[in-house]
């Protein structure tokens, strides 16, 4: 006990040290950065921009991350025993059929709305997971777990990577848009990204497991 | 035109082994061709690298064409050319020897060991491309899912148990690298460390350093470093101590000596963990009864040993000892990744690597003995051995600053080096049959990275004066 | 995630749940205890990070390293967990060994 | 490159290449294996020879390999250099025939003569280095490819035998090491000076860490010089095969110790900053009493072969005790004491080797009557134990001579008495050798060991010792002819103390 009461206090301490040097240090940022080349960066969403553009390179590394994730997870031995097959109650089964046009859309309207306002591939793809997930649920599973599913999953990544080195093999920098394209190609990326992200995330939730 | 030679020349190293990481898990058959296709084009691009190098002028490009405060930039100076350059020639050998080796050691491994790599690759490049803290942030979490993958491959309890507390340790790590960061941007307004040298916040830096020594198994957060490595397959392992690890120092020396040159007192502080890693862990690499788990305490010991640049880096010693350090990381990393792969031959020929019955290796399996033999010459930095030229200097630095008492450091460090060495080489003689008698070609690959090792000692002359004139 | 400026009440609290977290991720033996942990200490660095002074509008670039960083941290929790059920089967206890060496 | 170039590097190549080539022989390649080796011993007299008498006219051999930036890998042919070149060359080519005789159907042979190989290149890289640097480089090469040949034998005792090895001469590595890069951090980088020293320009301040260099530079060096009480790993590496422990003890290891002391003294510091820092009289007394301990431990052995190792702890330092007395005269007893010493050490080494292979004998107690079956060995024996005893006409009375003169020369009487001393020691435990095996009537039948030649043994183990023993006479009767190393080491006395 002794020992977790001195760590606690060097919490305490750490907490109050760190507290202060934020308080004391004037707060900088990109803000006008941003919005002096928003014009440029293809879209109106400033956030949306710095995803996709300005730090389109972290991007492409965090799907990644996603997609090693994934492969990680699927590549720990299926468990012995596998997860019980779903027993829907019967609101699953009334509300699902009706509420899947609308995830839909609401996943559609999120990946377009990235491009003005808050929004885009990552909450679109959750909406999608989300989705997934009540299917998995309802019952009969959708069947990701195949090589169709993983192939989706791993889509995202690879068509931004396709993205970055086609515009480098084109002569300008990696993942340097050309200007009359580059809406379009934010765009496709952003709907690839989106399935992509919905479909990994689903399976991730799922632990990648086959059911019985 | 340039900028287009530019933007392939670095974006190959990243993108190549990424590209192939995710396509090969959607492959059934070619997926070790794929891998070593992918693996050649980066050695490549290394070897152009260093080829079209301008000793004025480091290659840069800013992708997707924002150049910081506001975009990320890839640089390859020197520093970052010799890494690359050195963890392609280790990655592709280990590459090549997993083609060869696991088919028949471990064929349930044989085709799952090659997306952790490619993604371990990937991320390797991207981070020593980078100088963008958080980029650095996301290319360490995608190294760290990467190498805990490699470690699980195993699937026994040791692995898991390993792999867990790795990732563990790691996630606490980047926790506060990213504070760190979060501190670093809120005082400067930039993640890039070039425009924010000179007004790195202590704070900040202190964080992000705790972090990286977590993640770098540095003294005193070495502790997951064994059991993971130990677990890991042959050629996993290999990748893990002899260039993972390093990607946490590579950082610091950013950190220390480009970003915050002025930061002396935090200096002996890394030198003293330093200090402890040589003395500790060259200690319990003694104690070891397994081979594995020698060979991986001796990497928490020789990672030691780099944090030594930071206090001799100073004055006109700067050179001489950032070239050590430099070079010593590259000879540890080719000896280290031989003496990991010979210890797999080994677990393969007897079934088990227990030191005190590795009797009859030196008969039937004399390559591999031959291998840990050259790789530990280079780990006590005896001649003719990269090892040895790399000590040289930073002894002389350590001289040169009159700070001896690091000089006792590296001394008493590469004693402890000869005994446990020697412990794993007296234990291969005499006469006993093998398990099974090891193939020839993995053995030789093993022993063409310890005779790389051996050769960083004899034709070091132009590359340690080419760092000692990029010394920050 | 956007709108009004986020006030140094936010960081502070920040700063509280990630000390706190990190405290409990290493006492707690638990495993799960460990990564939820784990995952509550990132977030609290993101709290960290979106701190913009009063006044200022918030900084774009500061939310699009905090969206990427739930992304990453939840890939790293989700294996983490996957992780955690397999070292539970083989083991058959959600927690670590500490006799490593034997 | 330049002929001047390309002879130092051709010596080191023409055991280095075949050692590496050998290495990867199969190991019934025997032919192929005593070729190379027989090739690139005779290559390397001759290209020695070649270099005396360039030397000799006034011609200089040096070659720079860039390796650390300031400190090359400097080879150079000077006088002491050659000293050393020489005798390793001579007696590698006779200890190769012998091995070969010795190791007929043994196994390993392929890695033992790769290493054999490696450790004379290494012995003569330490010869020819320039440099500190340099020596150091090729010392710890030597240390590292001898512990092979050390526990070539792979027994249980053979490897405690390396453990000790290792134990001893890596804890002195480091010192040197430790040692040599301090010196440099305070001279900068310098190679060897031809007369002076090299960090004698250092100013007064430095004095008491140049001392203390000093002494752990020698101490360094002395490790592999057995000087007491850092000999011990040298009686336990006895248990290697005779071929070994002639080339350890005669030349290798041991020469390698006490050459680096040499070069320290003469060419690092100086004799005289050596001698005024106070380093030389602390080394004296240290070679003094070695002489005289190692001389009373060799009594005490009833195994012939640890007998002659406690034999080598005392008489190594002569070498030491007139490096450190220094003079002219003492320099040029303990120089030229470097190779009579090796000559009649190996002979001693060859023989016993041939009594145990033949005969089974390892004790002297077991040695009644010997020379009646086996008169050509201890023939040869005889001549080398009475050289040892410095009788003359013999090439131990010149040593040993000079040695005395230089003991007046520095008024050390005391040195003079360690060496008469000895010298009665060193007849009290090889007589009896002489006197069994020649006067004392064998009982019962020899235990015949190999097939039975016309010859008292194999002919390649013959050979070597016959020759080495006619050295023996022919370097004391001819001392001061010109080819004598007698009249080399005065060139190099005269190079060191110009007059």
């Amino acid at each position: 006990m002794g020992a977790r009461a001195v760590l606690a206090v060097l919490a305490i301490a750490l907490t109050g040290w760190l507290a202060v040097h934020l308080t004391s240090t004037p707060v900088a940022g990109l803000g006008q950065q941003v919005d002096a080349h928003l014009h440029a960066s293809g879209v109106a969403s400033p956030i949306t921009a710095v995803l996709l553009n300005f730090r389109a390179l972290d991007t492409l590394y965090e799907v990644s991350v996603l997609a090693v994730a994934l492969i990680a997870t699927l590549s720990l031995e299926p468990t012995r025993q596998p997860r019980v097959p779903p027993s829907p109650g019967p609101l699953l089964v009334w509300l699902v059929p009706r509420l899947t046009p609308v995830m839909l859309l609401l996943a559609g309207y999120l990946w377009w709305a990235g491009s003005t306002r808050p929004g885009g591939a990552f909450q679109a793809g959750a909406t999608i997971a989300g989705l997934l997930l009540l299917l998995a649920l309802k019952g009969p599973d959708p069947g990701l777990q195949g090589r169709g599913g993983h192939a989706l999953a791993m889509a995202g990544p690879l068509w931004f990577l396709l993205v970055g080195s086609a515009t480098a093999l084109a002569g300008s920098a990696f993942l340097q848009y050309p200007d009359a394209w580059v809406k379009t190609l934010i765009l496709t990326v952003e709907g690839v990204l989106t399935a992509a992200i919905g479909v990994t995330l689903a399976l991730l939730a799922g632990g990648g497991r086959r059911q019985a | 035109m340039s900028g287009a030679v530019a933007s392939w020349l670095l974006a190959a190293p990243v993108a190549l082994p990424l590209g192939a990481g995710l396509i090969v898990p959607l492959l059934r058959r070619g997926r070790s061709l794929a891998a070593l296709a992918a693996g050649a084009g980066v050695v490549a691009a290394a070897l152009l690298l260093l080829a079209v190098r301008d000793p004025d002028g480091a290659m840069e490009l800013a992708v997707g064409g924002w150049s910081p405060p506001l975009g990320i930039r890839w640089r390859a100076d020197l520093l970052a050319i010799t890494f690359l350059l050195s963890t392609a020639v280790i990655a592709l050998t280990v590459a090549l020897f997993a083609a060869l080796h696991l088919p028949r050691a471990e064929p349930a491994l044989a085709g799952r060991l090659w997306a952790p790599l490619l993604f371990l690759w990937s991320a390797l490049n991207a981070l020593y491309l980078s100088a963008d803290v958080f980029n650095l942030y996301v290319t360490l979490e995608l190294l760290t899912l990467a190498a805990v993958m490699l470690v699980t491959l195993e699937g026994e309890r040791q692995a898991l148990d390993g792999a867990m507390r790795y990732l563990l340790v790691a996630l606490a790590g980047s926790t506060v690298y990213l504070l760190g960061v979060a501190l670093l941007y809120h005082a400067t307004g930039t993640l890039d460390l070039t425009l924010a040298a000179g007004a790195v916040p202590g704070a900040a830096l202190a964080l992000m350093t705790v972090g990286l020594m977590a993640k770098g198994a540095l003294f005193p957060l070495h502790g997951w470093l064994p059991p993971a490595h130990a677990a890991a397959p042959a050629p996993g392992s290999a990748l893990l101590s002899a260039v993972v690890v390093k990607s946490a120092f590579y950082i610091l020396l950013r950190l220390w000596l480009e970003a915050a040159p002025d930061e002396h007192a935090g200096r002996m502080l890394l030198a003293a963990c330093g200090t402890g890693a040589v003395l500790w862990g060259s200690l319990l690499a003694l104690t070891q009864k397994r081979l594995k788990l020698l060979v991986a305490y001796s990497t928490v010991a020789q990672l030691g040993y780099l944090l030594l640049v930071f206090p001799l880096a100073v004055g006109s010693w700067s050179g001489p000892a950032y070239a050590g350090a430099v070079w010593l990381a590259v000879s540890h990393g080719l000896a280290k990744a031989a003496m990991f792969l010979a210890a797999g031959t080994v677990m393969h020929a007897l079934g088990h690597d227990r030191i005190a019955e590795l009797r009859g290796l030196a008969h039937h399996a004399p390559v591999t003995m031959l291998t840990l033999a050259l790789a530990g010459v280079t780990l006590m930095g005896l001649p003719p051995s990269g090892g040895f030229v790399a000590k040289w200097l930073l002894l002389s630095a350590a001289f040169g600053t009159g700070q001896w008492f690091w000089a006792l450091v590296l001394l008493a460090g590469g004693l402890l080096a000869a005994v446990y060495t020697f412990r794993v080489i007296g234990a291969g003689f005499g006469e006993a049959a093998l398990a099974r008698v090891p193939r020839r070609a993995p053995q030789w690959l093993a022993f063409a990275l310890a005779t790389a090792a051996l050769l960083a000692g004899v034709v070091a002359e132009l590359p340690l004066r080419q760092l000692q004139e990029a010394a920050p | 995630m956007s709108g009004a400026e986020v006030p140094l009440a936010y960081a502070l609290v920040g700063m509280v749940v990630l000390v706190r977290a990190l405290y409990a991720l290493f006492v707690r033996p638990h495993l799960l205890h460990k990564l939820v942990a784990g995952n509550l200490a990132a977030s609290g660095v993101f709290l960290v990070i979106t701190y913009a002074p009063d006044g200022g509008p918030p900084d774009p670039v500061a939310q699009a390293l905090v969206l990427t960083g739930i992304v990453v941290s939840v890939a790293v929790t989700a294996y983490g967990a996957a992780l955690l059920a397999r070292l539970n089967e083989t083991s058959g206890k959600p927690y670590l060994e500490h006799d490593h060496e034997a | 490159m330049t002929l001047q170039g390309a002879l130092p590097l051709a010596i080191l190549g023409s055991s280095l290449l075949p050692g590496l080539i050998i290495f990867f022989l199969a190991e019934p390649h025997r032919r192929g294996r005593t070729w190379l080796n027989m090739a690139g011993a005779v290559i390397k007299v001759l290209l020695v020879a070649g270099a005396l008498l360039g030397v000799y006219h006034g011609a200089t051999f040096e070659v720079a390999v860039p390796l650390v930036p300031d400190y090359p890998l400097l080879l150079r042919l000077d006088p002491l250099a050659l000293l050393f070149v020489s005798l390793s060359a001579v007696l590698w080519l006779l200890t190769t025939v012998y091995a070969v005789g010795y190791l007929e159907g043994s196994p390993n042979r392929s890695r033992f003569f790769g290493f054999f190989s490696l450790c004379v290149s290494a012995t003569v890289g330490i010869a020819m280095a320039g440099n500190l640097f340099t020596l150091f480089f090729f010392y710890e090469v030597l240390t590292l490819s001898t512990y092979p040949l050390v526990v070539h034998r792979e027994t249980e005792q053979s490897l405690r035998a390396g453990r000790i090895y290792l134990a001893y001469v890596m804890t002195g590595s480091a010192v040197l090491l430790g040692a040599v890069v301090w010196l440099h951090a305070l001279a900068g980088p310098f190679e060897f000076a031809v007369s002076g020293g090299a960090v004698d320009h250092l100013d007064a301040e430095h004095r008491p860490a140049l001392l203390a260099i000093f002494l752990l530079m020698v101490g360094g060096f002395g490790v592999k010089a057995a000087l007491v009480p850092m000999h011990r790993w040298l009686p336990a590496a006895m248990v290697a095969p005779a071929p070994v422990s002639a080339l350890l003890h005669a030349v290798a290891v041991v020469k390698a110790g006490a050459f680096g002391i040499a070069r320290t003294v003469y060419d690092v510091f100086g004799a005289e900053l050596a001698h005024d820092l106070g380093g030389t009289t602390v080394l004296a007394a240290v070679a003094g009493f070695t002489i005289i301990y190692g001389s009373l431990r060799a009594l005490q052995q009833d195994d012939l072969k640890r007998r002659l190792a406690y034999s080598t702890v005392s008489q190594l330092s002569y070498i030491v005790l007139g490096v450190s007395l220094v003079g002219p005269l003492a320099t040029i007893g303990g120089l030229v004491h470097l190779v009579h010493q090796g000559i009649m050490k190996i002979t001693l080494f060859f023989a016993a080797g041939n009594l145990a292979e033949t005969l089974h004998l390892h004790k002297v107690s077991e040695l009644d009557g010997v020379g009646r079956r086996m008169p050509w060995t201890m023939a040869a024996f005889t001549v080398a134990a009475f050289g040892m005893m410095s009788a003359p006409p013999l090439a131990g009375f010149v040593s040993e001579w000079f040695l005395g003169l230089g003991a007046l020369e520095g008024d050390a009487p005391w040195a003079l008495a360690v060496l008469l001393a000895s010298s009665l020691l060193n007849a009290a435990y090889f007589l009896p050798v002489v006197y069994r095996g020649w006067f004392r009537p064998r009982r019962g039948p020899w235990h015949e060991n190999l097939p039975r030649h016309r010859l008292e043994t194999h002919p390649w183990l013959l050979l070597p010792p016959v020759i080495t023993a006619g050295m023996v006479i022919a370097l004391g009767l001819f001392a001061a002819s010109v080819w004598s190393p007698l009249t080399w080491v005065r060139l190099i006395a005269a190079q060191e103390y110009p007059l």
